[in-house]
């Protein structure tokens, strides 16, 4: 098992989370539909496909693929999870991009930079019922797992770990921001689709750089 | 779900294409599809007026294009922001060289994509400047007027903007004028029935009949409760309680009232509401300088009513009775006859 | 019953006292409360213009009272005619000594009503001719045109014969006008929701949830065939099937289109079926001169939607193309941005 | 039992006439809205009122309240019942305005100059299923029982039959005008709600007339 990759081997990695997004979008939207507007999988993956068949068209590196996958959001999605995701993925591509070789270390700046943003940008903190439960849950295991010396795969199995643990805490808390706000009470009980589709993506994200790591 | 649609997933592209076949000579395409602007934008010499929100509000946002209104308008899906790129196209559309004023609702993904697309104008050399429209007094207290939605006062602050920069005001001038109407408009939301995102198939929320749901927000935010449905007056009277007290407005003052349907309540009912609310105005000595009656700012096919109250003097009132043309709001210059 | 009423048997006064109140300078009440005016009718040397209907459709047909549209109408209760008083005192209130052009709808009522206060109006002295309205092509085969109903088409026909009695038309002109806009008019209607009138409480028909009724009539008066509910493409279609053979519309034909909702249709759904007619009518060789898309004729509550189109020539383009001023329909006289 | 009243006597038939209608108001819109649109009654006892109210203001004799009647009727209800049931009552009112003394013979050219009027102007023949089915067969059996040399009394007594059968007639006809024409084949089973208003109506003046001729 290696312990970092290499950029332009990385684009399968943002295909593996598009598919992850098309498949799981009925998911999505039903988890909306509980206690939002219903259309989070549909939102999500309107913007993921049209990022496919930009990449289909214009292959590139890791970098090149999140960029791609940023700048669609940005430009196709709007509401809230427009901004997000699309500063989100922009995020992670501009602390990737000039790196040859993505480490253990350039992965937890990525993440960092990028939850930041997103927090920044959106004002909820965590315990709002939001993706930042997930982002914030995730970026801390992965912290923590790396601090304790574990390697590239190791951090991104934790990182996994608390990115679904975050999803989960989500599920016991009132929504505090989004449409989901309307319920207020009634919100206990369902987790918030933003926090799904976030560990969803992360989990995607883990597994796929895995299978990288363990290429000969 | 009755509806006239084809593709639920594409009710915002076929609308969009209607619309423009609709108004020729009004209303022109441009390069983002997401973006439609006066056929005769940018205008030489004119502040640029943009704004920008999601589908489902008609005449909200595009119904607003025209002579003396709007200039561009970025399109979102069914009450979804339109994105950071159509905002920031819409500003490069609008822009004839003195600055683009973007008079948008207080939502957070409108925020955001807003604030996004300042950056990208920014680096084109593109001066935005914004007025956030937040009259909707009952979705947060006084203190914190800041986090207020914006819902049919939008209408009233474009209306005053655009007339501003249609008589050669300044970026600040135009800017200026907005924010002077948004502040002095207060605006609130009953809600008699739910609607449904086309491409979702099924109302996202409830109203049991019987009840009516005080405070709604334009796409079925919470009110601030849910009340046994009340005649006519008495919704007057309720939503003037909250109105009057928070501007405040006073005896002797003069407003614009704007009683703007959210959709499927027959327009009559809408004048049966304002009615009430002209007597109780009267009663409060309040003139009614000039009202607007009828469907300004819907939410789909949602059943209920947004009063709208703007305190107006001389400056505004200039503003508001400006000739203007535009899909949801032609009016000659104000004279004997209006 | 989802309503923002008072006693839900005095919707029509209460309504009345409202508009009154909101469009001061425009129009004005009479000695009849059952009759609203224009503010300057009586036009001396003008032909008066007169209509009248059930209430329930609005804007039909106070919203029409107004400059170069009509001079007084007479009101009746929801979907109900007006009486022969008030059709009687609405002459006498449009009557400035050229005549009064009655221009109305062909509905059972009406037609009795209209007949006693134009003997009465005989009595008086004044001179009274009616145009029936016909355009509801699926109301009867076209060899009973006469038992036709009158739909959203009735808006052309006052729009042209009233701006044909504003430029100084004899009454035999301005009734000509107007019959030459109906006879070149089809419509037709698709019913999805029904609507329920006040003072009764409960709809008097359904409509199945994922079923449309083809045909249907502005009281949900039965259309030719209840169907699965179709694509907004297909509508149109189906409309224009039975709409362009009967007059019959020809390739090069230049048309006037009216889509109206019933009420609570959303109005981006308006856009996205006139899209599809749009493109269908180019197909078809025909030339749409102009659009007009909104809730022109509704039907309370009602979801669905008329289209109506009108077969012009130049007469016909000139009085359409005249500027109008009223709750329901203002526009500036046509130039090269409208 | 007398065979003949006074004009001056009979503003109590059309008092009665409205207390009828008054108390009948919610079963005919319940009719109506079986097959028509439910407001029959409601059109109805609006007309009726406002003329009890102009009858209280300013008392009068048979033909006199029969005029008021019609005059409402056609100037406050509208739809198609204003006319036609104004006009059935203006025509009474115009036999009967020059009569001194109401006759069997007398009643009978009301009765028959009033259903000419409501058929000229309505243009509804019998079978259409409305109130012409009522009122045709009551003239019918009036002007039978006359011919065959019953009294006023007793002719009235055969209008009323006839107006019940008149109205029963209905409950198996398709309606061919008016609202409930909307339902063809659905509409039978149910009686007509004009029908229904025009048998009430008969019979009350029947009934009323009949009081008259007994008092001494
Ligand atoms: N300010 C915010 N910060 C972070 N996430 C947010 C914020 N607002 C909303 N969200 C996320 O957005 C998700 C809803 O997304 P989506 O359904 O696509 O958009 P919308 O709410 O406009 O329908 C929520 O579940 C929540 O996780
Ligand atoms: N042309 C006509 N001639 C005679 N009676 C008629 C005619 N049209 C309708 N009617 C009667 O009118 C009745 C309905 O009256 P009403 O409910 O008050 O009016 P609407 O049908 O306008 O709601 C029907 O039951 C029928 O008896
Ligand atoms: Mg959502
Ligand atoms: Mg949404
Ligand atoms: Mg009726
Ligand atoms: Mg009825």
């Amino acid at each position: 098992m290696k312990d970092s990759f290499e950029n332009q081997d990385g684009e399968s990695i943002v295909f593996n989370m598009i598919e992850t997004i098309q498949k799981n979008a009925k998911v999505l939207s039903e988890i909306d539909g509980a206690i939002g507007d219903g259309d989070h999988g549909i939102n999500m993956s309107k913007g993921f496909t049209i990022c496919k068949q930009r990449l289909e068209a214009n292959p590139g590196d890791f970098a090149g693929g999140l960029r791609t996958l940023g700048r669609v959001l940005m430009a196709e999605i709007g509401g809230a999870m427009g901004p997000l995701y699309g500063t989100f993925f922009l995020e992670l591509s501009r602390v990737a991009g000039n790196q040859q070789t993505i480490t253990r270390e350039c992965f937890q700046r990525m993440l960092e930079s990028g939850s930041e943003a997103v927090m920044s940008l959106g004002n909820a903190k965590v315990g709002d019922k939001t993706m930042v439960d997930t982002l914030v849950s995730a970026v801390e295991a992965y912290r923590k797992a790396a601090a304790s010396g574990a390697d590239l795969a190791a951090a991104l199995a934790a990182m996994a770990t608390g990115a679904a643990e975050g999803k989960e805490s989500t599920r016991n808390l009132v929504a505090k921001v989004g449409r989901a706000s309307r319920l207020g009470e009634r919100s206990r009980g369902i987790p918030d689709a933003g926090a799904t589709s976030c560990a969803l993506l992360l989990e995607s994200m883990a597994r796929s750089i895995r299978v990288l790591l363990a290429k000969e | 779900m009755q509806r006239i649609i084809n593709d639920p997933n594409e009710v915002v592209e076929d609308m969009l294409k209607g619309f423009v076949l609709a108004h020729p000579g009004l209303i022109a395409a441009t390069g983002n599809p997401r973006v439609l602007k006066y056929a005769g934008a940018p205008i030489a010499g004119k502040v640029g007026v943009v704004t920008g929100g999601g589908s489902g509000h008609k005449p909200a946002f595009i119904g607003y294009i025209g002579r003396n209104m709007l200039d561009a308008v970025a399109v979102g899906e069914v009450f979804t922001s339109p994105s950071a790129q159509a905002f920031h196209d819409a500003f490069k559309t609008a822009h004839a060289g003195r600055g683009v004023a973007c008079l948008y609702g207080n939502y957070a993904g409108d925020n955001m994509n807003v604030k996004m697309a300042r950056r990208l104008a920014e680096d084109d050399g593109i001066e935005v400047k914004t007025v956030v429209a937040n009259d909707d007094v009952p979705s947060a207290p006084k203190s914190e007027r800041e986090k207020r939605r914006g819902v049919a006062g939008e209408v009233l602050m474009w209306k005053v903007g655009a007339a501003r920069a249609a008589r050669g005001g300044s970026l600040d001038e135009a800017v200026a004028a907005a924010q002077k109407a948004i502040d002095n408009t207060r605006s609130m939301g009953i809600g008699l029935t739910p609607c449904t995102i086309p491409a979702v198939g099924k109302p996202n929320f409830t109203i049991e009949p019987g009840k009516m749901e005080v405070g709604i927000g334009h796409h079925g935010e919470p009110g601030i409760r849910v009340d046994t449905l009340r005649p006519a007056r008495e919704m007057a009277e309720m939503m003037l309680d909250v109105i009057l007290p928070d501007l405040p407005f006073s005896s002797g003052d003069e407003v614009v009232v704007l009683v703007s349907g959210l959709g499927a309540t027959p327009v009559m009912e809408l004048y049966i509401l304002y009615g009430a609310v002209a007597n109780l105005l009267h009663e409060s000595g309040i003139k009614v300088y000039r009202p607007y009656i009828g469907n300004y700012f819907t939410s789909l096919e949602m059943m209920g009513v947004t009063l709208t109250v703007m305190k107006v003097d001389d400056e505004l009132k200039e503003l508001v009775d400006a000739e203007a043309e535009c899909m949801g709001l032609t009016q000659f210059a104000r004279r004997a006859t209006t």
